[in-house]
C-alpha cells in the first residue's frame, strides 16, 4: 500500500497512518478481513461493541435490507470484556494499526467497568464509548439522547480511562451538537459521529415486521446527507477532532467528511458488500490528494 | 483462504421460466470448495438490491476450474441476475460457510425444490470418496427436476412430485426409501420440510444435517446478522453453518 | 380508476375514496398532474405550503440527488395566502377530491392568519399545519421540535380554524411521540409524518456544498425506515388518525404505512420519477386487498 | 399537453468516447415539439440515478415520429444510459419547457460542446420558417464536432474550435462573424460562454436567448427546485425556462 504522510492524521495523541478506521460491528475483530487486505494498510479498526458481561443480543431476524441501506438489531452481541481481554486481545495486540473498542453498557458502572479494564491493555490506544446504540432495551442510546446522561457517563469513564476516550453520537436527537458539548465538557478527547438512525422495515405480504425487535439501526448510503450534516454542525460548535460515521462506500464520500470537518473517518456497512473496500478508499484518497494538489489532507479539513 | 474476485459467466441455463443455473469461469485455479459452502453474489444494475446475494455452490468442476450456481427467482436481485450473459462478469465472495460434514458409509440426501442446489456437489463428493448414497428429491412437477442425469449418475434417485408427474405422489416424508437405514441423513430445502425430516431422523436417531437459509448482510462473520439460535447459544449460520446438525439448533 | 369502497377512510369527517395523497411541495397545486392522471381518483392532494405573504424561497441551487433520496432546500417560495385564496383556489374549488393546505409560517401570528383565510374557503375540508419544514431560518421546524412551541402553535390555530386540522410532524426530535402528544392536547384532528430529515450533501470535487443553503430536507425512499419507525411510535400512543409520508413509491410501501397504523399516506417525491404513481398505487393496494381476500383496507390497520 | 411515455431506441450512435447520440420512435403521433424544449429521461439499472435526467430534443422527424438526444456522459446516468441497445424501450416525459421564442429575420446561432444539442432542431424549424441563420459552433477539436452535414445543409456553419483542428482557433466570442448584424441570437453552451457572448449582445443591443441547465427535480414545474433568479423574482427554469432571454437573468 502507498500510503504515504499525506493522510496522516492525530486524534489527540493517537497517530493514524491515514483517516480510514472501520465502524464498529461491520468489521468483527479484524482478522476475517486479512483475507482481503492488510490491516496494517488502514487508520484503525474499531472492534464490536464490547459491554461487562456475555451478551446474547436480539432473537433472529437481525437485519432487513432497504432503499440504499440496511437495518440491523444485534443488539451487542458479544463475549463481554473479560473474554475480549484474555482471547481477543492477544491475537490483536500485535496488529500495526490502531485498534479501538467500542465500549457499551446499560448502566454507568457498566461503562466504567469496561473502560476500566480496557485502560489495561497496552496496545489499545482509545475507546469509543457508544452511548447511541438503538437496539438494547437499557442504556445504549438513553445516554445519547439526552445531554445529562451523556456529561455523567462520559465524565464517570473519563476519570476511568486515561488514553483517548472516543464518545460516539446518535443522530436521533433534536439537538446533536447539545450532546456533542455535553461530551466535551466531561472530558471526551474525540467525537464519532454518527451511529444508527431509527428505523422500521415491514414485510406486506407476510404482514409483519422484517426484525425481530421492530425497529432497528439504519445505515449505509441512504444516511450519509444526515451524517454529513451532523458532522457539519458539530464541527462549528466544537473543538474537538470528529470521526466522521455514516454510508461511506468510497474515496469520494470520505473526502466530504472531510470537507465537513472530520479527522477521520469509518467504514461500516460498506465492508459487507466490499470486503477491501477502505483499502481502496485509502487508495482513492491518496489519488483525490495528488489530482487536486492538496499537500496534507488537513489542508482541506472543514473547509466547508 | 476466502476470495472476492470476479467470474465470468460461461453459460446461463434456463430451468423453468423462475429458475435457472449459472455457469462461471474462474481466471485461477479454485481454491478448495467444500460440498454445503456458498458464495455471496454482487447484484449490479438492480436499484433494489443493495446487499450482496448469498447462493450455494451447486457444482464444481475442478479441471475446468467452473461452478455452477442454481438461482430461483424470489425478488428483484435474482430477477436481475438472471439476465446476465455469457462473457459478463459477475463478482463472488467465496467459499463460505462451513460446509457439509462427511460422515457414515450410507448416507440420504433428500433435497426439495431450489434448496436442493448443494446437493450435487455433495453427490460428486461423496462418489469419490465411495460412500454410498441414495438422494430423494421432492418437486412440484416434471419441470421443476433439474440435474437428473447427474443424479442417476452419481447416485440412486428417488423422486417425489406434488402432482405425481414424476416418481411417487406427495411429499418425501411419505417416501418408502426413508424405511432404509442409513448412516447419515442431508437435508436441503424449505424449513418445513428439513423439519419434518430432521424430526423423522431423530426419531429414529440418525444424525441429520440441515442447511439454514438465514437472512445474511455479510456471509462471511462479521455482522452478526445471520445467527440461529443453538445448544450453544446464537451462532452465525455464515461460519458456523450454513450447514448444522439438526439436534444442535434450538428450532428443529 | 377502478377504486372501490374498500379503500374508502376518513380523517375526522373528511372522507377519501381512498387514503392516497400526495405530499405538499411536490405536486404544486395539482394542475400540473392533470396531464398524467385524474385528480378524480386521489384521496387528496396537498397544495404547497402556504405562508402569510409572498416569499422567493432559497437562493439557487436548491436540490442534490443522494442515494435512493434528495435534499431539497426550495425555503416555502409561494405567493402568499392572499394570491392563493383569488387566484388559485378558484381554480381548485371544484374538483372531485379534497384540496388541503399546507400552512406555514415563521409566527404563530403568521400560521393563524393563514388558518383563518383558508377557514373561510369553503370546498377546502383541512389543512395541514407545517409545524417541520427544515428550510426556513425562523418558524417551520422550530415548532416541530418542541413539545411546547408544538402545543402553543396548535393552540392558536385550533382556535382559528374550525375543520380538520391535521398536524404534520418533522422526524427531526429525540422523541417524536412527544410532539404528536403535545399537538393532540392542543387539539389537532390528526396527524401527518414526516416531513424531511435534515440533512446535507457536498461537491467533492469542487469542495462547496450543493444547496445554496448547506443543508437541507432529505426525502425519497431512503428515509422511509424512519418514517414508518415514526407512525408507528406514534400510532401505539395516541389515538388520533395518521397520515404516514415518506419514501412512498409503490402500492407496497403503501401498505407497510397502514400496517403500522396510518389511515391514509402521502406521495411525495415519487411523484418527479413517474407522475401518474398515485394512480397506480391506488391500484395496487386494490388488488392487493383482492389478493389477500381482506374486506376493507382498515382491516389491517396498525395490526403490527 | 405532457406525455410520459416508452419510446423504442431505434439508434445509439457514438460521436467520441464520452458523446453519443440516440435516436428514438414513438409509437404514436408525436405531440407538436418546439425546438428549445426538453425531456426527462428515466435511466433504469443504475443505482446511482434516483431521479429522472433532463436531456434537450437535438432533432425531431416528424415523418417518423422520432426524435434524437445528444448526450454527453458527465456521471453514473449518463454512463449507464449510453449502454441502451437498439430496441430497449427508453421511458420519458415530454415535451418540457418553454422553447425558444423565434423572432426576427436573421439570427445567429452559437453552440457550446454538448450544450449546442437544442440548436439543430432549432436550425431545421428556421429553415421552414425561412429565417435566415449562421451557426458558430465552438468545440474542443474537430472529433467533438457533431451534426456538422446537418447544420452545413440548413444554415452557415462556422465553427472555432480550441486546438485550430477545424475553422478558426480559439473561442466563439473572437469569431469573425460576430461582427455582423443580426436580429436575434440563439446561443447554448457552457455557462461562461453563455455569459461572454450575452454581454455581447447586451452592448450590440441584440436579444439574445440561453439555454440554463439547472438541477431539476422534476422537470415539469412542481419541485420549485430548478429556479433562476429573473427580473420577476425567482422562476422555474423548467416551465419558464429553460430558454431565458439573457437580460432576464439576474445573473447574466
Ligand atoms: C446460505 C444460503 C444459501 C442460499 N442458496 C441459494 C441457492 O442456491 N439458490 C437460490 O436460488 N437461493 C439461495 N438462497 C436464497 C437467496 O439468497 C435469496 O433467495 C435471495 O437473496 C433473494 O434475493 P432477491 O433480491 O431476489 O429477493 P428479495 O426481493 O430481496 O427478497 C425476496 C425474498 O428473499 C428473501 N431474502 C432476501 N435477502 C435474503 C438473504 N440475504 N438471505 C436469505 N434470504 C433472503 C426475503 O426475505 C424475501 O422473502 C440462499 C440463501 C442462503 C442464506
Ligand atoms: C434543460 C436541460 C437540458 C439538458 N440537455 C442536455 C443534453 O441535451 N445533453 C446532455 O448531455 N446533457 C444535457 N443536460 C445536462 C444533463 O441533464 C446532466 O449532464 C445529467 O443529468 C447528468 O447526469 P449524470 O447521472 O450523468 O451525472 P451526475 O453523476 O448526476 O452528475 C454529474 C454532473 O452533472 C450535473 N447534474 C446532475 N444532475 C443534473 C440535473 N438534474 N440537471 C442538471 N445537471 C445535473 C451534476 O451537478 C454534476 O456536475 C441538460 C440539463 C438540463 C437542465
Ligand atoms: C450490523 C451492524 C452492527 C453494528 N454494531 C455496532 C456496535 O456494536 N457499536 C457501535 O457503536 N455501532 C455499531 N454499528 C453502527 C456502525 O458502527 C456505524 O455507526 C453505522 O453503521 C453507520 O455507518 P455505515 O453507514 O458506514 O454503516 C453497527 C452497524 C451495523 C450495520
Ligand atoms: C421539493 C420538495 C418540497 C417540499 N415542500 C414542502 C412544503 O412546502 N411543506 C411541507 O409540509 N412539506 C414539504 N415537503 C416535504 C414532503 O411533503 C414530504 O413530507 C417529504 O418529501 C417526505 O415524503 P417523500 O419521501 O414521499 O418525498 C417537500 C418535499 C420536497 C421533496
Ligand atoms: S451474515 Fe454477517 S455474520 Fe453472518
Ligand atoms: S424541476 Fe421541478 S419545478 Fe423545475
Amino acid at each position: 500500500m502507498n500510503t504515504t504522510q499525506h493522510l496522516e492524521v492525530k486524534i489527540n495523541n493517537m497517530l493514524l497512518r491515514n483517516p480510514v478506521m472501520t465502524a464498529s460491528g461491520t468489521f468483527g475483530y479484524g482478522y476475517d478481513f486479512e483475507d482481503f487486505l492488510s490491516l496494517d494498510s488502514l487508520g484503525g479498526i474499531i472492534v464490536k461493541g464490547t459491554t461487562g458481561t456475555e451478551r446474547q443480543g436480539n432473537p433472529y431476524p437481525r437485519m432487513a435490507e432497504t432503499p440504499s441501506g440496511m437495518l440491523n438489531a444485534v443488539g451487542l452481541q458479544n463475549k463481554g470484556v473479560d473474554y475480549f481481554c484474555n482471547k481477543i486481545y492477544p491475537k490483536l495486540k500485535d496488529k500495526k494499526t490502531n485498534v479501538i473498542v467500542n465500549v457499551s453498557g446499560s448502566t454507568i458502572e457498566e461503562y466504567v467497568e469496561v473502560a476500566t479494564k480496557i485502560n489495561s491493555l497496552e496496545n489499545i490506544p482509545a475507546i469509543e464509548l457508544n452511548i447511541s446504540c438503538p437496539n438494547v432495551k437499557e442504556g445504549g442510546m438513553a445516554f445519547g439522547t439526552s445531554k445529562e446522561m451523556a456529561f455523567r457517563v462520559v465524565s464517570a469513564v473519563r476519570k476511568a480511562y486515561g488514553k483517548t476516550l472516543i464518545v460516539k453520537l446518535s443522530p436521533n436527537v433534536t439537538n446533536i451538537v447539545e450532546i456533542a458539548k455535553a461530551s466535551e465538557d466531561a472530558g471526551a478527547d474525540a467525537l464519532s459521529l454518527i451511529n444508527t438512525l431509527l428505523g422500521m422495515a415491514v414485510d406486506a405480504e407476510k404482514r409483519e415486521p422484517l426484525l425481530s425487535t421492530i425497529t432497528g439501526g439504519l445505515s449505509g448510503p441512504a444516511v450519509k446527507p444526515v451524517a454529513l450534516r451532523c458532522v457539519w454542525q458539530v464541527a462549528k460548535q466544537t473543538k474537538l477532532p470528529l470521526i466522521g460515521i455514516g454510508g461511506i462506500i468510497n474515496a469520494q464520500d470520505a473526502i466530504e467528511f472531510i470537507l465537513v470537518g472530520a479527522t477521520a473517518i469509518q467504514v461500516g456497512t460498506a465492508n459487507f458488500i466490499n470486503p477491501s473496500i477502505t483499502e481502496e478508499i485509502v487508495k482513492g484518497m491518496e489519488e483525490y490528494l495528488q489530482r487536486h494538489n492538496i499537500k496534507h489532507i488537513s489542508d482541506i479539513r472543514g473547509i466547508i | 483462504m476466502k476470495f472476492c474476485k470476479d467470474f465470468i459467466v460461461v453459460k446461463n441455463e434456463t430451468i423453468t421460466p423462475t429458475l435457472y443455473i449459472l455457469r462461471l469461469q474462474y481466471p485461477q485455479t479454485l481454491p478448495e470448495i467444500k460440498p454445503g459452502q456458498f458464495v455471496e453474489v454482487l447484484v449490479e444494475g438492480e436499484k433494489e438490491a443493495f446487499l450482496r446475494r448469498p447462493i450455494s455452490i451447486h457444482d464444481v468442476d475442478k479441471e475446468k476450474n467452473q461452478i455452477a450456481l442454481l438461482v430461483q427467482v424470489v425478488g428483484k436481485g435474482t430477477a436481475q441476475l438472471s439476465n446476465i450473459k455469457e462473457g459478463e462478469k459477475l463478482n463472488l465472495i467465496f467459499p463460505l460457510g462451513n460446509g457439509f460434514t462427511i460422515i457414515g458409509n450410507k448416507v440420504l440426501l433428500i433435497g426439495g425444490g431450489c434448496g436442493a442446489a448443494p446437493l450435487l456437489y455433495l453427490l460428486r463428493v461423496l462418489k469419490q470418496q465411495n460412500i454410498q448414497s441414495d438422494i430423494l428429491i421432492g418437486c412440484k412437477d416434471i419441470n421443476h427436476l433439474f440435474s437428473k442425469t447427474e443424479y442417476q449418475e452419481l447416485s440412486n434417485l428417488h423422486v417425489t412430485t406434488e402432482d405425481g408427474s414424476f416418481g411417487e405422489k406427495g411429499f418425501v416424508t411419505a417416501h418408502p426409501i426413508l424405511k432404509e437405514d442409513f448412516d447419515t441423513i442431508y437435508c436441503c430445502g424449505p424449513t418445513p420440510m428439513m423439519k419434518a425430516v430432521s424430526d423423522y431422523a431423530k426419531k429414529r436417531n440418525i444424525p441429520c444435517y440441515v442447511s439454514l437459509e438465514h437472512k445474511m448482510a455479510c456471509g462471511f462473520g462479521v455482522c452478526l446478522c445471520c445467527v440461529a439460535e443453538t445448544n450453544q447459544g446464537n451462532k452465525r449460520t455464515c461460519v458456523t453453518g450454513p450447514i448444522f446438525l439438526s439436534t444442535d439448533l434450538k428450532d428443529f
